[in-house]
């Protein structure tokens, strides 16, 4: 199974470990993400105005360099899920829009939509399995009571994200099932962590992190795990009681017993 | 009215011209439709005239190629959603008669826009009104009617 | 140009008389103590072309764009992009950038994700 | 052919000797020995019964009538594609089979004399079949050509050697001599379909446009049995005698082609019969195409009784805007 | 050549402030055939119709074209109006300058001309008419309602105390339908059990009704007067002349985890069951899903304890025919399952719970004999949040666009019921608004708030979570400008009603219409309520919209009187609009006969003059009671020997070409 894989500006820095845990997990599971040639940052946010076209334009070309390989387009990033996904949607169904963009890049073909974006959990929900990722568990991380913090933009809007019902998502506790480990619902999973208010306003994202991370200790967690760079700093750094959290590939890496290769370098 | 060399059809000329266009509408549906679209006052141009029909598969194709002939630039059917036929099956053989009717006129050579068939209830007076402007708006975009028409009936 | 209510309203394509102020917007909001003005003030004075208040309000630049108003809403508003276009509006206009490069040295810490700062740059400055 | 000519007389001679029936539709020549037309022949004048290349006529239009009145059956001899129409006209109550023995005669395809002549051969009196090649006796001597490039349009997209309806065979079909199949049926169909709507358009000015009105096409269909026809019917609103301007013309031929949609064998009798060359079967083609495309394969008069596509429907059907949509 | 007169009406204003009548009535009176044509203030009134029948009998009227409102509306009117004038009703028609000229066009130049055109249409038609005569057709006496809730059993008491035979069909096992689960009714706050089972006992007991429970329609063929269905009699595996209801099986059946239906699936009851104590019919059913006998061969425990000897496991599905003469849909509706609402947890936690299982909850013969307790805890809740609105009047697509209408009602009623029982329990109710258009609907509204003192807080909660042993809600309050984080107990949701959804397949056998949300259509809005556009179906319930008990009730009454009224006539008269053949035309070709939905047309062999020659010939002959008028066999018919009286090619061609002109 090969797929065409964005990691994304964050992944390459601060959260290359997400990055790692998550290469060597794939080649665990027998897929092959070939990472996208010359690949730009998304922006990190979705512009949700009828009149932005240049903030947009890093993902059509991502997009369109998968269409070109043949390959579904894989990210990690909860963000750069987003804003390709969401981008993806205006040029399948924004006719103006992606009229201009194919005037504006000239490509040698025009980009209408064509590709299939996927986040990495629904590579492995969809096409791995849980179950079938169960059996690959060398490792299982039994007894560990681990809370999903999805944060939005995984779930949000959700008749476009489309990865799960964005009120009640079970794609994360299914995850955490599969690898031998118990979920621990909790209310806030979907609520915000404060995102980029810790530049603008950090005690928004102070009593943001603190809910989610108050949340998740009500209903028992000792962990949790989240998909996001962003997400994971504000619930470790900004949150006034501390839970540990990891990203879900650290998590998986460990079940699978790829977590020293990955940490080692591949 | 003159018929230009190739027969091309002539846009219309700034708003002098008003397209006309001819509505059949089953009795149940879509007249009811239309009477619902009047009840809340959505509008539509005056130039499309509606002849009330029991079912749209009252409609023979001799009345659509008459209103052709008379003067008509464009002529469109409306009847009940598939379905919900006031008489069970008329609208699927209406269906089927107008699909071969509108894909021999196209093969003729005569603009497919002309003709169409909307399935309209007797609650959608907003897609009655909806569908009027826009077919009243595709028609005036192809202007007059010039290749299939009775040029003794012009006036 | 001057802002008013129907840039507001081509920038965003967000159209307020579908609201029936319900307040499942405002309900919904993680950082409603946080804002002056809440989502479903935004609807309503942006559709009242009351914009002033709102152009000097501190609130634009609360939102998380965390897209729980726009999920949830029972009309399809979406507020959030009602919010987003009233922000681009002001720091579309010259000299209204509500962050300064200069300002970020002062903002970082060595766990920051780059992600913070792009996404913050995207979202308070042109 | 003369052989078959041969067995088929003798064939004649014996159902009417065994009693089976006492007239026979057969085929006569005109002035011309290509002048074939189908006529009402008695136990007196068997022997003048054509069956030569020149016998294209389909002949089962011609039972509605011969069929009514006489003691016993009327025999009808019918080459494989006139089955089809034979099928029809019962499916449709035009014709009893009670009333009718049907003879199914071999055929090895018939000949358009307007492709003959466009050869450059004239004073045709006569015609017989040399493997692949016609001679034709002419008044100047001896002529000959290939068959296949002189073929009816219907005969060229033959629908194969098989009757698919009567009482007996003149020989089984197995053992008659394949008809070699010569060109796609649709071809000409997708041409036109291929060009813009204004090459179309001009098109079939250029050709309907040539229509006399003579009503030959009508009275040749076997699907066109109506007793009296809306276009000859006072009452009807659209009857006339000449066409007045390009609408009736349009007008006219649409309307026959849409009576007969659904109906139509694609026998091509209106093409063949037209004395202005209008290729009149492509109308009916493109019914038969767009039925085909839409509602499934379907061929009239493969068997009789079936529920036409006109006259049914499924709840999933198209819907008449993908004659938008399809480009 | 017709003697016509035009009749143009200005209908106050209706007509008349943007379409010149005048002229219009000057305009037409220009046209060949007409000898005379005026306008009036109401055409539709006494003195307006006189005017038509002087004008008829002064000038010796032929034809009439009435310029008016839709022929919808009044063209039976009208038809009476020149009938009463000795003109045949048929000679009449409507050109509609209201709903499709005046109405829609603000210019009044162009108004007016279009007028004229529509006028000139109908004039050309009328041309045309020709008298026609309504066809007799004999009533079957009997009545048939689907659906056993208070509307259908409403209407079929109101049906049988008129003398006519009534059958219902209800699908459950029992009837009483959604009333018979409800704890107290709004506004008086009486026991809802303790009006509607006398009501279920008077059904039963009605010698002219006779209930199918159990029981759903197969099929429904046929027209008004002369309906046949057939009814699929589900097996209950009992035989209901033998079971006394005695209930002893229910107590030894093994399988005893079935969902029970009665109390919303808040408790479970065994595979054999009755539904609640005061079921009509009062018999055992078994369901075949959940029993072990049915499902392996083994157990057989019923039939063991059985004393009446009425278990019957071989019991088979059985198809019933019964002819009726009208029928009335009265199927009812359901409240949404929110598990789209997971904002609210509904799905996650027990606490939280739709209004009908709060209901069940707060009803003495519910799943808590009427004690309220937390579903997770069985403990008294200290704070109950009820919101409003749950799925109603929305446009995205969970939402159902429409207002529920009973929804703020029986919330007040909720909260007032707990605060009556139990002082300490805080009530807060979130609302967009408070609805309360009915008698002593807001006097009760208030009194929940000012007696019983319910919260009501206009705002939305936007998220319910669950905290440490409570439900966190979060929510606005619009009026004090803040969120709101409070906690509560319990949730109760006021999620959308929609109708049954086995409507959509009935709507579909009856050929009734159905509006997009899959309520019934009524034939018209306002004065037509309770009749579907079809003719001999009508509605009873929420079917056709959502609406209270009285309304439900009354709306009833009022579909029975209108079945009363096909009943009581020994014989109908049809539409004399309907198809007819040219003998002399007709190929005998068959083809009509195949389109022809209703089996009207039949082949005979007729003697047949045509052009001097006298022969027999097979032609098509159209049965005039059934033929519906449709004209399918018109256009199938390619001589034109079909057509249709009252829509006939020629008139039709007529307008076009008035149209076109």
């Amino acid at each position: 199974m090969k797929y065409s894989y964005y990691p994304g500006c964050t992944l390459r820095t601060k959260a290359e470990i997400l990055n790692r845990y998550a290469l060597a997990s794939a080649k665990a599971l027998g897929i092959e993400l070939e990472e996208v040639e010359n690949w730009q940052c998304c922006g990190g946010m979705y512009t949700a105005s009828t009149d932005e076209i240049a903030t947009k334009l890093a993902s059509v070309r991502a997009l369109a360099q998968a269409r070109d390989a043949g390959c579904d387009l894989v990210t990690l990033c909860s963000a750069c899920f987003n804003v390709i996904k969401r981008v993806n949607e205006d040029a399948r169904t924004n006719e103006n829009f992606i009229t201009k963009v194919n005037n504006y890049m000239a490509p040698d073909m025009e980009y209408h939509g064509e590709t299939n974006v996927l986040h990495f959990l629904e590579v492995l929900r969809d096409v791995i399995g849980f179950d079938e990722l169960k059996k690959k568990v060398v490792n299982p991380l039994t007894g560990r009571k681990i809370g999903a913090y999805y944060g939005c933009l995984l779930l949000r809007p959700g008749e476009v994200m489309q990865l799960d019902d964005p009120e009640n998502p079970k794609v994360l506790e299914e995850f955490i099932r599969a690898i031998g480990a118990t979920p621990v619902l909790y209310g806030q999973r979907n609520e915000c962590c404060g995102g980029y208010q810790t530049l603008n306003e950090k005690s928004i994202a102070v009593q943001r992190s603190s809910a989610v991370v108050e949340s998740a200790l009500s209903q028992g967690a000792e962990c949790l795990i989240t998909a996001c760079p962003l997400c994971r700093y504000n619930l470790a750094v900004n949150a006034a009681p501390q839970i540990p959290v990891y990203y879900f590939t650290e998590l998986l890496a460990e079940a699978l017993g790829v977590k020293e290769v990955a940490e080692n370098g591949n | 009215m003159q018929l230009n060399d190739t027969n091309q059809a002539v846009p219309a000329e700034s708003g002098a011209y008003k397209p006309l266009i001819v509505a059949f509408c089953c009795n149940w549906c879509s007249y009811a439709g239309a009477d619902t679209a009047g009840s809340s006052r959505l509008s539509y141009p005056s130039n499309i005239k509606i002849i009330r029909v029991p079912c749209s598969c009252r409609v023979n194709p001799l009345f659509i190629l008459r209103a052709f002939q008379r003067g008509a630039d464009g002529v469109i059917l409306c009847g009940c959603h598939p379905g919900d036929c006031h008489y069970t099956t008329g609208n699927y053989y209406a269906r089927r008669r107008m699909t071969l009717l509108f894909s021999m006129l196209d093969y003729l050579g005569i603009e497919r826009e002309r003709t169409r068939v909307e399935w309209i209830s007797a609650a959608e007076g907003a897609k009655f009104a909806a569908t009027m402007n826009e077919f009243a708006e595709t028609i005036n975009r192809l202007g007059k009617n010039r290749k299939l028409r009775d040029l003794r009936c012009e006036i | 140009m001057a802002i008013d209510r129907e840039m507001i309203l081509q920038i965003s394509g967000v159209n307020p008389k579908l609201c029936m102020k319900c307040g499942k917007c405002s309900g919904t909001c993680p950082a409603y103590d946080g804002m002056e003005y809440h989502p479903h003030q935004f609807v309503s004075m942006v559709e009242n072309a009351n914009l002033e208040p709102l152009l000097a309000s501190e609130s634009l630049y609360t939102c998380l764009s965390c897209m729980a108003c726009i999920q949830r809403c029972p009309r399809q508003v979406e507020p959030a992009k009602l919010i987003e276009a009233v922000r681009l509006a002001v720091i579309r206009q010259q000299g209204c950038d509500h962050l300064l490069p200069d300002e970020l040295p002062a903002l970082l810490d060595p766990e920051l994700p780059q992600q913070a700062i792009v996404t913050a740059f995207r979202k308070y400055k042109k | 052919m003369r052989d078959i000519r041969e067995k088929l007389l003798k064939k004649i001679h014996e159902l009417f000797d065994a009693g089976v029936v006492d007239r026979v539709v057969g085929w006569k020549a005109g002035e011309f020995c290509y002048d074939v037309t189908p006529a009402l022949f008695n136990a007196g004048n068997i022997d003048e019964i054509l069956y030569d290349a020149f016998c294209g006529p389909n002949q089962s239009k011609f039972l509605v009538k011969g069929a009514e009145g006489g003691e016993k059956k009327i025999l009808a001899l019918l080459k494989p594609c006139d089955t089809y129409s034979y099928n029809q006209l019962i499916t449709e109550h035009r014709i009893d089979p009670e009333k009718i023995y049907a003879l199914g005669i071999p055929c090895t395809g018939m000949v358009d004399i307007n492709k003959i002549r466009a050869l450059g051969i004239s004073g045709i009196l006569g015609i017989e079949e040399d493997g692949e090649n016609l001679k034709i006796e002419t008044l100047y001597g001896t002529e000959s050509c290939k068959k296949a490039d002189v073929l009816l349009e219907r005969c060229l997209v033959c629908k194969g050697k098989n009757h698919v309806a009567g009482d007996e065979l003149l020989i089984p079909d197995e053992e008659a001599p394949e008809v070699p199949k010569c060109a796609e049926r649709m071809t000409e169909v997708e041409k036109l379909e291929a060009m813009s709507p204004e090459e179309r358009f001009n098109w079939w000015r250029s050709q309907l446009s040539k229509c006399i009105r003579c009503n030959a096409c009508r009275n040749a269909c076997p699907a066109c049995t109506c007793r009296t026809c809306v276009f000859d019917n006072p009452s009807s609103g659209v009857s006339a005698k000449v066409n007045t301007n390009d609408f009736e013309e349009n007008m006219f031929h649409i309307i026959r082609a849409f009576h007969v949609a659904g109906r139509c064998t694609d026998c091509g009798e209106c093409s063949r019969v037209c004395p202005q060359n209008i290729p009149l079967h492509l109308l009916n083609r493109k019914f038969i195409k767009d039925i085909d495309e839409f509602y499934g394969e379907y061929q009239a008069g493969a068997e009789p009784n079936v529920r036409g596509p006109l006259i049914s429907y499924t709840e999933q059907d198209v819907e008449p805007s993908i004659v938008m949509t399809r480009g | 050549m017709q003697k016509i007169g035009v009749f143009v009406c200005w209908c106050g204003s209706n007509i008349a402030a943007t379409v010149d009548v005048a002229a219009v009535a000057e305009a037409l009176g220009k046209q060949p055939g007409v000898v005379y044509a005026t306008d009036y203030q109401y055409m539709c009134s006494a003195s307006g119709q006189n005017l038509i029948k002087d004008a008829i009998r002064d000038y010796g009227l032929t034809g009439v074209v009435i310029c008016a409102c839709s022929p919808r509306m009044h063209e039976a009117t009208f038809r009476k109006t020149i009938s009463s004038a000795g003109l045949n009703p048929y000679m009449l028609e409507i050109a509609n300058i209201r709903e499709q000229c005046s109405w829609i066009h603000k210019d009044r130049e162009e108004a007016t001309k279009k007028a004229i055109t529509m006028g000139t249409a109908a004039i050309a038609k009328v041309q045309l008419n020709t008298p026609l005569t309504q066809m007799k057709s004999p009533v079957t006496k009997r009545a048939l309602v689907i659906g056993g809730g208070i509307a259908g059993m409403q209407t079929a008491l109101d049906i049988a105390d008129a003398g006519f035979e009534v059958d219902i069909v209800e699908k459950k096992p029992t009837i009483g339908g959604k009333m018979a689960q409800l704890d107290k009714t709004f506004p008086t706050l009486d026991c809802s059990s303790c009006i509607v089972t006398p009501k279920m006992v008077d059904t039963a007991a009605n010698e002219k009704i006779t209930i199918f429970s159990y029981a759903e329609v197969e099929n429904v063929t046929g027209f008004i007067g002369n309906f046949k269905a057939t009814i699929k009699q589900k097996p209950r595996y009992v035989d209901a002349e033998k079971c006394t209801g005695c209930g002893l099986c229910t107590t030894k059946c093994p399988s005893k985890k079935s969902l029970n239906e009665f109390n919303m699936g808040l408790n479970t009851r065994t595979a054999i069951y009755i539904p609640f104590a005061q079921a009509v019919p009062l018999v055992a059913t078994i369901d075949p899903d959940a029993c072990i006998k049915l499902k392996t061969g083994k157990c057989g425990l019923c039939e063991k304890v059985c004393e009446a000897g009425a278990i019957d496991y071989a019991q088979k599905e059985e198809l019933i025919e019964r002819e009726y003469g009208a029928v009335v849909v009265a199927t009812g509706y359901n409240q949404i399952k929110p598990v789209q609402y997971e904002e609210y947890l509904y799905n996650q936690s027990r606490d939280v719970v739709t209004s009908l299982e709060f209901e069940r909850l707060m009803s003495a013969s519910g799943p808590t004999a009427g004690h309220l307790q937390c579903p997770s805890t069985g403990k008294l809740p200290r704070h109950i949040v009820f919101i409003q609105c749950v799925g109603s009047r929305g446009t995205a697509c969970r939402e159902k666009p429409y207002c529920s209408k009973v929804c703020c009602m029986y919330t007040a009623k909720h909260a007032m019921l707990v605060k009556d029982h139990y002082p300490e329990v805080e009530c807060t109710v979130f609302y967009i608004d408070v609805r309360t258009p009915g008698k002593n609907f807001d006097e009760f509204y208030r009194r929940a708030v000012e007696q019983y003192g319910v919260h009501y807080i206009k705002g939305m909660v936007g998220k319910v979570e669950q905290g440490d042993g409570c439900l966190k809600v979060q929510a606005s309050d619009l009026l004090d400008n803040r969120q709101l984080h409070l906690e509560a107990d319990m949730v109760v949701l006021a999620a959308a009603i929609e109708p049954d959804p086995s409507a959509r397949k009935i709507g579909t056998m009856l050929t009734a219409s159905m509006d997009t949300n899959d309520f019934f259509s009524e034939a018209h809005a306002k004065l037509r309520p309770v009749e579907s556009p079809t003719a001999g179906v009508f509605l009873s319930g929420m079917c056709q919209g959502p609406k209270d008990i009285p309304e439900t009730v009354s709306q009833a009454s009022a579909a029975a009187s209108k079945v009363i009224g096909v009943l009581s006539k020994d014989f109908l008269l049809s539409n004399p609009c309907i198809a007819h053949s040219d003998p002399t035309l007709c190929n005998g070709c068959s083809q009509c006969q195949n389109v022809c939905a209703y089996g009207a047309i039949s082949y005979e062999d007729q003697m047949v003059v045509d052009k001097g020659v006298r022969e027999t010939r097979r032609v098509a002959v159209v049965n005039e009671a059934i033929c519906q008028g449709c004209g399918a066999c018109t256009v199938t018919c390619p001589s034109g020997a079909m057509d249709l009286k009252g829509f006939a090619s020629n008139q039709i061609m007529a307008e076009v070409d008035a149209i076109c002109n």
